[in-house]
């Protein structure tokens, strides 16, 4: 079953070269590095359809979703149950006039969506979505992504600079102090599993998380339910996140990667009550488009890698295929954070540094301690017990901190 | 490779982490801290008992005489740094002993500071100090014998200090750093000739280490001397031998407890493991055992003289331990290995009860110190009585208590100590330096016993005085049934001790006219002390009786010999006064008569030249000076402090270079 | 694979050029950080991967915004300068480099370098052993220099308290 | 086929648009942009020199991670100072901070 639809999809790319191929092979003298360009773009083509697509059904979920938490409809108009929306959405911001500020700075203005695209694409290379589905398998995975990652910070700045309204730089600034707090925790939680794991290759990593227990001569009924609990368990029981710093590390990650992309309640670049909406105020029309675009595209690729890097990537038992259970380990992280968006106040200014500097910084740095524990005591059972007492008890006296005084109760006197 | 070996860093580990955990707790939790420290301590002595059966159980073999655990360190190209823990007699007896008294100190410190505030800090420093004399103790490798022992250095200045708003604190602190750093110079270069000479840093290493055999045979014998004395240098500081001894006493202002462990029982004790550990080195060149013989018997007696005439209890003791101390190495050195660690051992135990009963004694005492403020404890603190006359008996060397038999196999072995290069009679001043001592030391402990607990109280402190709870009598009475205990291991003749430390090596056979004068000093000591210091002398407001027959002598004694004064008239005085004649120097010789008299010829001059240029020169020069000044304009073209410009000048110059180097080049 | 080399080197002189030549300072800097990524663009056709990426997380993602918040904080917000690099006492600059240009070009031109590539195929694993092994010391001293760094530039940067009068 | 020169004459270019950076312009921030020109110079000849005549040892690649890590310490203290300058003279040109000067 499972590995029937891996196939298929295997068979399909064999198809779709094939039949290239053969194309190719009507002219005359085809080059030899033909094919190999052939299957490049093909990729890229793949990636590029996929993942917009995925992106507009995104907005709508995104807008169904907040509406059902606070007690409206959503989109309901275009299509059933408003699914055609997006295109609806589409077709608008496409149409729309696109305004540039008198004074702004015409060609960095320009150039920001695009940039921001660019760097929210080029992360999905390495992602690796299915058996034997990633973009591209380089060794320096996991960097790669961090550094692809980093640019996006240079294009909101951009955006920010280059449209000379005092909102949009301070959005700007606002968003590249909070990327820079926040990409220490984000990328020091995902060293433990480099650590544990001995590689930066990411189709290494999810490989990692597999288990290879198996059961003797399978006979019989009792030893086809065992096979079955095991197959499970090989398949779900190496994910990372079930080990204590796995935990904690996957916790960091998902908050500072909901600072790094500016989603509540980290959203403070963007908050519309005090700057409008940020680095993207004096945008409109595709350019404002694209900025929507690559934020989505940041997002689903964020999710990938933690799923990646702590849930066990495509791994899951033989029920979906490899890449239905990444994609649904994606839906399932992008939930939450809409229902965090949906349900989270925004923070302050100087909590939210002092949240990262103070509370997940160390308590990354511990996590990478207690990753190194958990990998050199030889007993599995002790070395889970060692890194889930230093991570807990981290984690009780860090928090100490980060409350700083206690909340008084509100008396409304005129209410 | 045995577990115990395999982990043997546990046993220094454990502290270290409980010191981490415990600096990280807030003030107020005492109880968690000094939990933490306790249990971690408790874990360490298991260790060490676990380590020490195993030794025991491993036979005398000599391939298990020294079992060691090394492993990489620092690579730095191709070249690594090793080091290694070591398992062998020496290590597990030192493990046995700090392990031991420090749990007990540990537990007595939970009574002793109890109402300070700082309690949390005092556990910490503590634990930190047991971990670094731990790993001391089990290093296999100078260098990290060096660290730890630094580490130890810190740690006992730290607590030295731990009262650093007292003056004297801060400056006894002061003090115990600048004089044991002295001697650790020494011991650096030490560290550095011997890792040269030996191309080893470990000791150990499958017959590859530096006290191996084979490396040993290398070392000359003039290496071997300078490097033994050198180390010696750092166990001096350490173990307060003369001259560097001075900072043991002014130490005393610690909390006690502190006292007790650090600077009785165990980290004054390291020198004298140093010597013990780098022994192999030492026997190279029987110039060095001479010279640490005559160091240790002439500190042995010196410190004695100076016990008897003190005041304060805690420095009665102090001088005690450098006297003792002084025996320890006096042992070594004459050869005697085994004897001079068996004095090691038994010490640690029954010093360590002097002080924990000391400390008892001011607790009760309101923290007053002066022995002639106390008397009449006798009856008072029992249970503390018991167990200070067993201290004292033991270390007085009162037969069948431990300071006895190790006293006496000191002596032994210093009767049998014949060099062949020095003459009959230097030969015998250690012998007779020992006795003496062993007089010198019965009586002054019976006249601090008698001032202490005899007597009725003289002082309100002393009157109002009550047994302590038993988190500190407890540690007590272990400690009394350990210094009656240990001295049975050393049993003249049937020495177990002697057989753990070294199975090969055959003792001295007893003598028992040496053994029966030794009994007769001791006991006639006693005796004297106590008929001298009882009636009268008790009674409040009485002089000592010393004082009074011997004024001038005990004015010495009690101002021991004036070496503070001593150093500070010359050594500090040196120093000071050296500076400020370099300042005068400076002021009045560069400054004043170079400077300032040359400015003032040059004025002079630059007078008479005025009239000679203004006359004659004037004119004619005034072409030539236009010119000079044209020059210095593109000068200060060059030099204008833009560092840009610099840099293009570089630039420009390395082309210019590269064309030269080409033209050059050509031809 | 030669097309990749010529369209880097392009790239990367275009935009150092740019990223020195012009006066409104967020241009400059935004040249430079397409400058360090092609940089990056080098290493990976070196096949030095850990070091492309490792440049462009340094460069592009904390050296550029580092340059990019002093301008913003030294500078008015357009960031416009009023020097032009080309005015008249710049001349002996340009003078200056094109001459060193000329002598390192010279230079190589004389010693050619006929080599063959063979691809040496080497893994984190081996950065991670040299880092740990052979060049343990070096590694432990820059990780004390950059924290020395961090601190000196805190202590640098921070404001002096305002002295009362 | 490119060759090792190739890469040395890229590198050697990028230097000296690095020198002609810290040497033509007046603002101390552009001058150590020049000067990070510079280093990635050096760090573009490092990791040739590693590639082609390259051995296991990886020299290259070390020297040329903690030239980065330099360079990256560099750029800290130097616009830490640079901002501590402007504090205080209002200014960050290169020639107009002169008050050594006598």
């Amino acid at each position: 079953m499972y590995e029937f639809f891996d196939q298929i999809i295997f068979k399909i790319g064999n198809v779709i070269i094939a039949v290239l191929t053969w194309l190719i092979s009507l002219f005359a003298t085809p080059p030899a590095w033909l094919p190999a360009v052939v299957w490049f773009v093909f990729k890229v083509v793949l990636i590029i359809a996929t993942f917009p697509a995925i992106f507009a059904m995104t907005t709508w979920a995104e807008r169904k979703i907040l509406g059902r938490i606070q007690n409206r409809l959503g989109p309901n108009r275009v299509g059933p149950v408003g699914l055609f929306q997006p295109i609806a959405d589409g077709i608008k911001t496409l149409t729309k006039e696109d305004i540039v500020p008198a004074i702004a700075d015409k060609p960095i203005h320009t150039m920001a969506p695009v940039i921001a695209v660019v760097a929210s694409f080029l992360v999905i290379a390495v992602l690796p979505i299915g058996r034997n589905m990633i973009g591209a398998d380089l060794n320096i995975g996991v960097l790669f992504f961090f550094a692809a990652g980093s640019i996006s910070e240079v294009s909101i700045f951009m955006a920010g600079w280059a449209s000379r309204n005092k909102y949009s730089l301070l959005g700007g600034m606002r968003a590249i102090a909070q990327m820079v707090s926040y990409e220490i925790p984000f990328i020091l939680s995902a060293v433990t599993v480099v650590m544990v794991v001995g590689s930066l290759s990411t189709s290494q990593i999810v490989s990692a998380q597999q288990l290879h227990l198996l059961v003797e001569d399978p006979e019989g009924l009792g030893d086809l339910l065992k096979r079955v609990v095991f197959h499970f368990y090989n398949n779900i029981g190496g994910w990372f996140v079930f080990q204590p710093w796995g935990f904690f590390g996957f916790v960091i990650f998902f908050t500072s990667s909901l600072a790094e992309l500016n989603r509540s309640p980290f959203d403070l670049p963007e908050a519309e009550s005090e700057i409008i909406a940020g680095h993207h105020t004096e945008y409109s029309g595709f350019k404002f488009a694209l900025f929507a675009l690559s934020e989505y595209i940041s997002m689903i690729a964020v999710c990938g890698l933690a799923s990646t890097l702590f849930l066990g990537g495509w791994n899951g038992p033989h029920l979906l295929p490899s890449w239905g259970w990444f994609f649904l380990k994606v839906f399932s992280l992008m939930f939450v954070m809409i229902w965090i968006r949906g349900t989270f106040p925004r923070l302050r200014a100087d909590q939210l540094m002092g949240f990262a500097w103070k509370f997940l910084l160390p308590l990354s740095l511990i996590n990478i301690f207690s990753a190194g524990l958990w990998y050199h005591i030889p007993s599995r059972a002790f070395g889970w017990l060692a890194s889930a007492l230093i991570m807990g008890g981290a984690y009780h006296f860090l928090s100490r901190g980060v409350v700083t005084r206690d909340i008084e109760k509100r008396i409304y006197r005129f209410a | 490779m045995p577990w115990i070996v395999e982990n043997l860093w546990l046993i220094a580990f454990l502290p270290f982490l409980a010191a981490g955990i415990s600096a990280l707790m807030p003030r107020a939790q005492k109880k968690a801290s000094s939990g933490i420290v306790i249990f971690a301590m408790a874990l360490s002595l298991l260790l060490s008992l676990k380590a020490g059966g195993y030794l025991l159980k491993a036979g005398s073999s000599h391939e298990t005489l020294h079992l060691v655990r090394n492993f990489d360190w620092l690579p730095y190209g191709d070249t690594v740094i090793r080091l290694g823990f070591l398992l062998d007699p020496l290590s597990a007896m030192m493990l046995f002993v700090v392990s031991f008294v420090s749990l007990l100190v540990f537990i007595f410190s939970l009574g002793y500071m109890d109402h300070d505030e700082n309690f949390t800090r005092f556990f910490t420093f503590l634990s930190l100090f047991a971990g670094s004399m731990l790993a001391l103790v089990i290093a296999n490798s100078l260098l990290l014998l060096f660290m730890a022992w630094e580490l130890v250095g810190l740690s006992s200045y730290l607590l030295i200090g731990f009262w650093y708003q007292k003056p004297s604190a801060a400056a006894a602190m002061k003090k115990a750093f600048i004089t044991t750093r002295i001697g650790d110079l020494g011991f650096f270069i030490g560290l550095l000739w011997f890792h040269y000479a030996s191309g080893t840093s470990l000791f150990y290493d499958q017959g590859q280490g530096a006290l191996d055999p084979t490396k040993l045979s290398i070392l000359g014998g003039s290496a071997a001397l300078w490097i033994s004395l050198l180390v010696f240098c750092g166990a001096v500081g350490k173990s307060g031998q003369f001259p560097l001894h001075v900072w043991l006493p002014d130490a005393m202002e610690g909390p006690t407890p502190v006292s007790a462990l650090i600077h009785a029982a165990t980290m004054v004790a390291a020198g004298v493991f140093l010597v013990g550990r780098m022994y192999p080195v030492f026997e190279i060149n029987p110039t060095a055992l001479e010279v640490v013989a005559f160091v240790g018997a002439f500190t042995a007696l010196f410190a004695a003289t100076i016990a008897v005439a003190q005041w304060d209890i805690k420095r009665i003791l102090a001088y005690s331990t450098v006297s003792q101390l002084g025996y320890m190495m006096m042992g070594l050195g004459v050869g005697g290995y085994v004897s001079g660690l068996f004095h090691l051992f038994t010490h640690a135990f029954f010093k360590a009860l002097l002080f924990l009963g000391s400390g008892s004694i001011i607790h009760a005492c309101h923290h007053e110190q002066d022995i002639r403020k106390m008397g009449g404890l006798k009856d008072r603190m029992s249970r503390t009585f018991v167990c200070y006359m067993i201290g004292m008996f033991a270390l007085s060397g009162v037969p069948l208590f431990a300071g006895f038999f190790s006293k006496d196999e000191i002596l032994l072995d210093a009767l049998h100590f014949h060099p062949a290069n020095l003459p009959h009679f230097a030969s015998r001043i250690p012998i007779v330096f020992g006795l003496i001592g062993a007089f010198l030391t019965a009586f002054y402990m019976m006249r601090q016993v008698k001032y202490v607990f005899f007597g009725s109280p003289r002082d309100h402190g002393a009157q109002h005085a009550h047994e302590s709870g038993s988190p500190m009598t407890l540690p007590l009475i272990f400690l009394a049934l350990m210094a009656v205990a240990t001295g049975f291991l050393g049993w003249p003749g049937h020495s177990w001790f002697h057989h753990f430390m070294e199975p090969a090596a055959e003792a001295h056979p007893t003598n028992l006219y040496l053994m029966l004068g030794s009994i007769a000093i001791v006991l006639i000591a006693l005796g004297v002390s106590a008929f001298v210091y009882s009636g009268e002398a008790l009674r409040a407001g009485a002089v000592d009786p010393l004082e009074a027959r011997f004024a001038s002598l005990f004015r010495v004694l009690n101002n021991k010999y004036y070496i503070d004064e001593f150093y500070e008239k010359t050594f500090v005085l040196f120093t000071r006064t050296f500076s400020r004649i370099i300042v005068r120097f400076d002021r009045y010789i560069l400054n004043g008569f170079f400077v300032w008299g040359s400015a003032l010829i040059v004025y002079g001059l630059s007078l008479v030249n005025q009239l000679i240029d203004e006359a004659a020169i004037n004119r004619g020069f005034d072409k030539g000076c236009r010119s000079v000044r044209t020059g210095s304009q593109w000068n200060r073209w060059i030099q204008n402090g833009l560092s840009q410009h610099y840099l293009k000048i570089t630039s420009l110059a390395i082309v210019i270079l590269f064309l030269l180097a080409l033209f050059i080049g050509r031809t | 694979m030669d097309y990749v080399f010529y369209i880097l080197a392009i790239w990367i002189v275009g935009s150092g050029l740019l990223a020195i030549l012009q006066r409104n300072l967020v241009h400059c800097a935004v040249a430079l950080i397409a400058f360090f990524a092609g940089i990056a663009g080098i290493f990976f056709s070196l096949h030095a991967e850990f070091l492309g990426a490792i440049q462009v997380v340094v460069y592009v993602g904390a050296i550029a915004v580092l340059i990019l918040f002093a301008i913003m904080l030294t500078r008015h917000v357009t960031g416009e300068e009023e020097v032009s690099p080309f005015s008249r006492h710049a001349i002996w600059g340009w003078i200056a480099s094109a001459a060193v240009l000329c002598v390192l070009l010279y230079s190589l031109d004389k010693q050619m370098f006929a080599i063959s590539a063979e691809p040496s195929q080497i893994t984190m694993l081996d950065i991670g052993n040299a880092m740990m092994q052979r060049y343990a010391v070096p590694f432990e001293v820059i990780s004390l220099l950059l924290t020395a760094a961090l601190v000196g530039a805190v202590v640098i940067a921070l404001e002096e308290p305002r002295e009362r009068k | 086929m490119v060759t090792l020169t190739h890469y040395l004459v890229l590198a050697a270019v990028v230097f000296c648009i690095g020198l002609a950076g810290v040497l033509t312009r007046r603002n101390a921030i552009m001058v150590l942009v020049g000067l990070e020109m510079m280093l990635n110079a050096g760090n573009i000849n490092l990791v040739a020199f590693w590639r082609y005549l390259g051995s296991q040892a990886m020299s290259g690649q070390m020297f040329a991670i903690f030239a980065i890590a330099v360079a990256g310490a560099e750029a800290a203290v130097g616009l830490a100072l640079l901002i501590a300058v402007y504090r205080h003279f209002r200014n960050v040109s290169v020639e107009e901070i002169s008050s050594l000067k006598g």
